[in-house]
């Protein structure tokens, strides 16, 4: 059954004016809102939840999205009230907050083989922004208008999007015969113009960029940064890091790779990393340790950094140390980078998301990131080997795009709701016809992913007919998004219209 | 002793026991998980980050020991980020796995929970501002603000690509904004605060026909309200620039709802109902007219039927995001704030229309009452400027940044603007020490 | 679908001996468990979860349970670290402890009309047997040798089972035809055995005892004491009190009337309260101010309390004038009653309930209290009136017993679950044929016991076959309850015995 | 302004609005809730209790000041209330409110969840003691002892009436059983300790035809773990006594399972697992031999079947209980622990095998270790026996009273068992910190 909504359950009507200290033309006549006692508010959210899914409610292999478990200790160190400070305390009385955003850039740093990062962007999109936002600031500085950014086809839909909102024209790379990037094409498309390739490694059907070095050349020798989409790096952690294949420019996506919790689409965060020569060009503030004012952008406290490195733009060597050395005695402050592009969000960051990450990574250590890659990636080729569906592309990693051939990939997902796990990303990327993406990540066991195959294969070989009719057993069946589209109501004051409208037009 | 254990130094959070990954790997025909991955040699990775696996309790205790390091003042700041006591009860049905653990709602047949709960959420915003359209969320103020100036470019129906905003305007806004506009037609000028809200004269001689977007606050950042909203509105619609309010949830629930006074766009911090203070963290509040209805950035509920003809929602109107509609989208966002909108939407349910209304009144009358005790202190005026205000007003001293450092050390927190202004910020979090802080204004000013 | 069982998820066998510092004879050789990684036990506590009723599920009208809800901000401050410590502290140094138990003790004297209050008892039962055994203690020491308890046959049934575990003799006293006390067959049931009579009010059907000043006299004037179970109270919050209706000894069910959740089963709490003559006997150690030591027992620190009261025994003025007069610079001690029935719990009783409790009573204060008991009332007394069910006696107070006439009432229950709700107590008191006592409290507003109504109402006209069918929407259809009691499987051990048991009969 | 904030003085969990009282009392034909009441005029209050109405927020601020009072030790206690690292999961699994909020399983059909865990509970403990029947809780190991006193009484072959147990016991269980048995034919008498265990010899005396129950604890209150405690239980089974072990689930995890020395029943206390410090709240476990099954107190779960023949479970053998028979039940034990229960069983499915072994290694390392550190200090003896020790030892100084009042200037708590005797607890929780409480014991002994 259906729960009303907070406007069925409760509407009422004030008006602010009366008795306000303020004069009545700076007043409100009218408020009319749902007001619920505690328990009808705890009734209502209760029942809603129950008609959600979750990691807890079973498997949630959406491919590109990485829905690990989020562990509970996390949300609890970020609920500790001594972190809910304001952002405009002065930094010498926040130091713990500091020291954390400090060993949090160590971390990504590291893990990233970057050599400075900013854990300003919200989310992964806003990283791919500022990312795009920092290459286009390095080229003005050099004098360099560049006008186009290139993104593979079978991109996330973000790069595109994040490369028109920066002011650039997109060039589309179509994809090579086996999935990957397709070098003499990209050779055709690079010159004077390219400010960027946008890159995910592995890409979005899995697989690896084994042409990653000569890639990296070919972008580099034409004057263009490489900018890794970091969506995927469960994949590699530990075993590949995106400074490493040549990467100049990276953005983390904490809520997949570091498992902080989706929240129902958000917050995320969306770290960047980038080699030295661009750390001066990041978002401000940056934290770093008192005493470290001489060094650009050095976000790392390592006497084995990166200060001897060449050439950061053609290949270097990202050696971090121990990324795990804060000593209790440290202090921290901000600094603004040299050339910063300014910010991309009002203060911070998501500061409560960016804790849980922290925590997680400090949790896993090297042999948890480590392992972390191995069952994302064990459990991917165990789920595919056991599907009767067929992955055009591989050797893959993490996720792979398998294909429902001749059935509609959107039908059987909305099969397998009935068999009570959550389908794969559907119809996406377009390289796979009918492409089902699936990545189980880490967090599923052998018979949980062998449930999981049996609701992939139960609902592949269901008949158009059983399709078109499911799902049956979830809270609602079949959504009509068409109708939703078509006229739209988005408010439960739109609803009220709309039915007014209709009773008003049955009545004449 | 179990397989479980013996992986023990992997992941904790990688459920397999030694014999199930033996067996899966037996049947991919492979020894080790290494020989799965497909990296050539030339990047493989075979150094160490140098970060050691900790138990659960280490690290808890490691972050617990790392916060204490906070210095523990009551904090009298806003500028933009502001907090009310949020009930434990919003902590408690928000953190229910179901919706925090969830992701985008792109099968809403096991989603309809929070999708109901973001068409509440939307409906709630469309309340407040008078405006019909509102999306589940932005990041923020400042990426709000940045992308209704972004619609503006894709919308207005004038020549103009002047984004006019306030010369007073928070930084963090402005250089989200100025960032988010460098990759438009669009150019950031400024118009003047006289009294500390806008100056009409001056901005009648600025917006023109190059003018696109006019933007005011009400309250502005040191908490005036804008005394005639419509007339800034005004000034705009004779441009055809769109018209964009800045407010906040709570603020929204007293004041003249911004659509009654002419404006096109509300952006806005929605944080300040459901979120504790958390370091800047936000929720952008973005509600517009209906006919840009298809140029929104950002996540839409609507609502439908399922194939019962039961009510069900959905995400809708999607052709205008990124993963149809790549670079023609309306904005590149994907991953939004949902979860913080969820909850200042539970916030807003609990304290229902009189609540809101009591909390907004609170914050106008504390306000004043904080000044006035200031203003009575020798060598102190408060508030500097002749408006109303909400939640925070400014301050003038002799010495600002003395008097703050020495508020510090009284324990207390306050913004120092220049060398003789200060701010302080007033809500119902640190009202019961709003006495002490007058008292230690008084010691450190005497 | 069923949940496995955790032993189903995995089993593993140690040998805890291996490597043990102890030597081999003091250790186990065998030790096999389940072991869950956290996404596992996530998984698997979180659906079960999900086949479990709840509060915040929907009406929950257990009568005599007081089902309310629980409010979250309880729970938070019950978390608090500081309030974590271990029960052998130095009772200086839990000084905040002391000082929450203290005002926890005055709230409760007020609330009932009491002079002294023990916290110590975990559940209302172990606030019934603490009850009694000061009775008893009470008479032993006033050289009484007295063998009966008085049971009213309506009453609960711990009321009987903690007579007989405190050594009495059960007598067992026959309702009056208007279902309340009959006072001739009191009367007649009263001598010198009598050690004292247990009372409910209003009792099991919800009535108030009219006659209660004459019992209390009956009961006095045989030398007995009158003790008072507090199940009901949630009935008379703020408007009648058992101290001033003469009754000597009562318990207070914490997790009934002042909201503490009540866990599945438990934990509960059961204050006990006693006159002033009493006060000597209760469980040590009790709380008091520091100074306070001349006045025996006496809980309270107002200057207006009961020290000019006379005959405890015979009715009395228990004012405390403000309860809430707790102030920072009080100190606390602990303290042992002079003639202490010494222990009922190894330590303190439930203190993480005890909070909620104190947290509860400070929230609502006096208002809410008198509202709360008002709403309760108002919602039996609306909900009855919507129901087609016979409800024999009246005027019911916050609970009453509808009967299901010729209709069995378990079945009836059970009919209702498929209308989304929780039926209510079934078959109890045995003095209404078919009973259904229903107890909605305050929490639960119009439409939501129209809905309720509806749900009673649509069950009780269903036909036997539906009824004996039902439930069918559930997570597990009707449960047979012969078959568990006559071959009892407690254990997932027992469940491997009977199936191999049942596999040899099969294989033979 | 809104009924419900009009109704904001009442109570704020009674969610009616005053348009709906107003229609409910209507359809009642009364004009206020006090017609409802049948309370004769001689017994009514019309007093107050003078307890005002708070808000949410300063009872919360109120309590968290009260708490703060308390002054930050670090406890080496123990002594009958133990407590290990509770991981996060626990807490929040176990605070979903469909546990929480939840009552006994009356209805199986909807409450199937926490019948499950409470069969899982069982079936641990069946495990770790060996004993085919465990009840689902009762309060605490001294009221689970004094119920299994009692159940001696009922099933007991001998006609004896003596129920023996250690003179040391810890007056919490003593004074307890005490108060359990005071009903009974029961008395209580106690047999000697010889280094801190069993005095054999003396049980042997004591232990006769009049014997019903014998008592013994491993480890014993001080931490010694029995060095043969088939020995006691072959004295109690000679003369067709009860023989009770009492001890806890860490414990037993390492140690020999009490069933296999011949442990009739088995008490102690089960919230070493699941429960956080909480000031001496339990979990009593209690476990028995199958032929005492209709004699258990508490409540049991049992599985069964559906009409579907799916698996099911429900309470069973509810005959044994007071709510069916009434004055003949086996206890009066209604609502009980059945929420700790379920953490217990989380925590230790958590902790698994392995970990549940490691634990309890831990504390026979730790406790030795410590012991050896504080017996090297000059003026100290630790441990003041010749045991193996399970977390805690006893201590002997000088001035007991005056080292226990120096420790605590310094942070510490350890308990005062006499003028010359201390006793130290380890655990997982205070195990970093024991290097500090040697310093602090050699500085204040020095």
């Amino acid at each position: 059954r259906n729960e009303p909504l907070l406007s069925e359950k409760d509407s009422t009507e004030v008006d602010p004016g009366e008795g306000s200290a303020l004069p009545d033309e700076l007043t409100r006549d009218s408020l009319e809102l749902p007001g619920l006692s505690e328990p009808e508010l705890a009734r209502h959210y209760t029942r809603l939840s129950q008609m959600n899914w979750s990691v807890e409610a079973g498997p949630y292999p959406l491919g590109s999205c990485t829905m690990k478990y989020n562990p509970s200790f996390a949300d609890d160190v970020a609920a500790d009230p001594n972190a809910a400070v304001h952002p405009d305390r002065d930094p010498e009385t926040v130091q713990g907050n500091l020291e954390l955003l400090y060993g949090l850039q160590e971390y990504l740093a590291t893990i990233g083989g970057m050599d400075a990062v900013t854990l300003q962007p919200p989310a992964g999109a806003a990283g791919e922004f500022t990312g795009i936002a920092v290459a286009k600031a390095y080229h003005e500085r050099n004098g360099n208008d560049r006008s186009e950014v290139i993104v593979p086809a079978s991109a996330h839909g973000t790069n595109f999007a994040t490369a028109a909102m920066a002011g650039y024209d997109v060039v589309e790379l179509p994809s090579g015969e086996d999935g990957r990037v397709d070098v003499e094409a990209l050779e055709a498309a690079v010159s004077d113009d390219t400010a960027a390739l946008m890159l995910t490694n592995p890409n979005t059907v899995g697989l690896f960029e084994r042409d990653i070095v000569e890639i990296a050349e070919i972008v580099h020798d034409a004057g263009g940064l490489l900018y890794y989409d970091g969506a995927n790096l469960n994949a590699l952690l530990g075993r590949a890091r995106p400074g490493d294949m040549g990467f100049d420019i990276m953005h983390y996506n904490v809520h997949k790779t570091f498992a902080t919790p989706h929240g129902g689409g958000g917050p995320g965060a969306g770290p960047v990393g980038v080699v030295d020569e661009l750390a001066e060009f990041l978002p401000r503030p940056r934290v770093r340790k008192a005493g470290e004012a001489g060094r650009i952008g050095a976000a790392d406290g390592s006497d084995t950094a990166t200060a001897a490195d060449g050439g950061a733009l053609a290949g270097h060597d990202h050696d971090h140390g121990n990324a795990d050395d804060n000593e209790e005695g440290d202090s921290y402050e901000l600094f603004d980078p040299e050339h910063s592009i300014g910010k991309v969000h009002g203060f911070s960051g998501n500061w409560l998301v960016l804790i849980r990450a922290y925590a997680y990574i400090r949790r896993l250590g090297d042999e948890g990131l480590l392992d972390a890659s191995a069952k994302a990636v064990l459990n991917a080729n165990y789920l595919a080997d056991l599907l009767d569906l067929e992955v055009p592309y591989g050797p893959f990693h993490h996720e792979f795009a398998a294909t429902a051939g001749e059935r509609d990939a959107a039908d059987v997902a909305k099969g397998m709701l009935d068999y009570g796990v959550h389908p794969p990303t559907t119809k996406w990327p377009e390289m796979v016809p009918e492409a089902m993406l699936t990545e189980p990540t880490e967090v599923e066991n052998k018979r949980s992913l062998e449930d999981l195959a049996n609701a992939f294969n139960e609902a592949f070989a269901d008949t158009d007919e059983e399709l078109h009719a499911a799902p049956t057993k979830t809270a609602s069946r079949r959504v009509d998004q068409t109708s939703a589209a078509r006229n739209p109501r988005l408010s439960w004051h739109a609803l009220d219209e709309s039915r007014n409208a209709s009773e008003n037009a049955n009545g004449e | 002793m179990s397989g479980r254990s013996a992986g023990a130094s992997g992941s904790p959070f990688a459920p397999h026991t030694a014999d199930e990954t033996a067996a899966m790997l037996d049947a991919l025909g492979v020894d080790e998980e290494a020989d799965l991955f497909d990296i050539p040699d030339e990047v493989a990775f075979d150094g160490e980050f140098g970060i050691p696996q900790r138990g659960e309790r280490a690290v808890v205790g490691d972050l617990r020991e790392t916060f204490a390091r906070n210095d523990d003042l009551t904090e009298f700041l806003g500028r933009g980020h502001y907090s009310h006591y949020v009930p434990a009860v919003v902590d408690d049905l928000s953190s229910r796995s179901e919706f925090l653990t969830s992701y985008t709602q792109y099968q809403p047949e096991i989603t309809q929970g929070f999708l109901q709960a973001l068409f509440e959420y939307q409906s709630i915003l469309v309340e407040l501002t008078g405006l019909p359209v509102a999306n589940c969320s932005m990041y923020d103020a400042a990426t709000a603000l940045a992308e209704a100036a972004l619609l503006s470019d894709r919308v207005r129906s004038t020549s103009g690509s002047t984004v006019l905003v306030p010369g007073d305007l928070r930084d963090g806004k402005r250089a989200t904004l100025d960032n988010y506009v460098d990759g438009s037609d669009l150019s950031v000028e400024t118009y003047p605060y006289d009294d500390n809200t806008a100056d009409l004269d001056a901005l009648a001689e600025l917006v023109g026909e190059d003018t696109a977007f006019v933007y005011a606050e009400t309250p502005t950042v040191t908490g005036a309200i804008e005394p005639d909203l419509a007339a800034v509105g005004d000034l705009a619609d004779e441009h055809d620039a769109l018209f964009c309010v800045g407010s906040d949830p709570v603020a929204l629930s007293l004041l003249e709802e911004p659509a009654s006074v002419g404006a096109d766009v509300v952006v806005g911090e929605a944080g300040v109902l459901g979120l504790p203070a958390s370091y800047g963290m936000g929720l952008g509040l973005f509600a517009c007219r209906e006919e840009y209805l298809r140029q929104v950035p950002g996540r839409l509920v609507g609502e439908s039927e399922d194939a019962d003809d039961r009510r069900a929602f959905t995400l809708t109107l999607q052709t205008r995001e990124q993963h149809i509609r790549k670079e023609r989208a309306t904005s590149n966002i994907c991953t939004n704030q949902a979860w913080v909108a969820l909850r200042a939407a539970m916030h807003a349910a609990y304290l229902g229309p009189d609540g809101l209304v009591d909390l907004a009144e609170d914050c106008v009358r504390d306000a004043a009452s904080v000044a006035a005790s200031l203003d009575a202190l020798d060598g102190v005026e408060a508030p500097l400027d002749d408006r109303h205000h909400f939640r925070e007003f400014t301050v003038g001293v002799d010495d600002a940044p003395g008097v703050a450092a020495g508020l510090e050390e009284h324990g207390f927190a306050v913004h120092t603007l220049d060398d003789e202004t200060l701010q302080v910020c007033v809500t119902d979090l640190n009202v019961d020490a709003a006495d002490d802080l007058v008292a230690a204004f008084a010691e450190v000013t005497a």
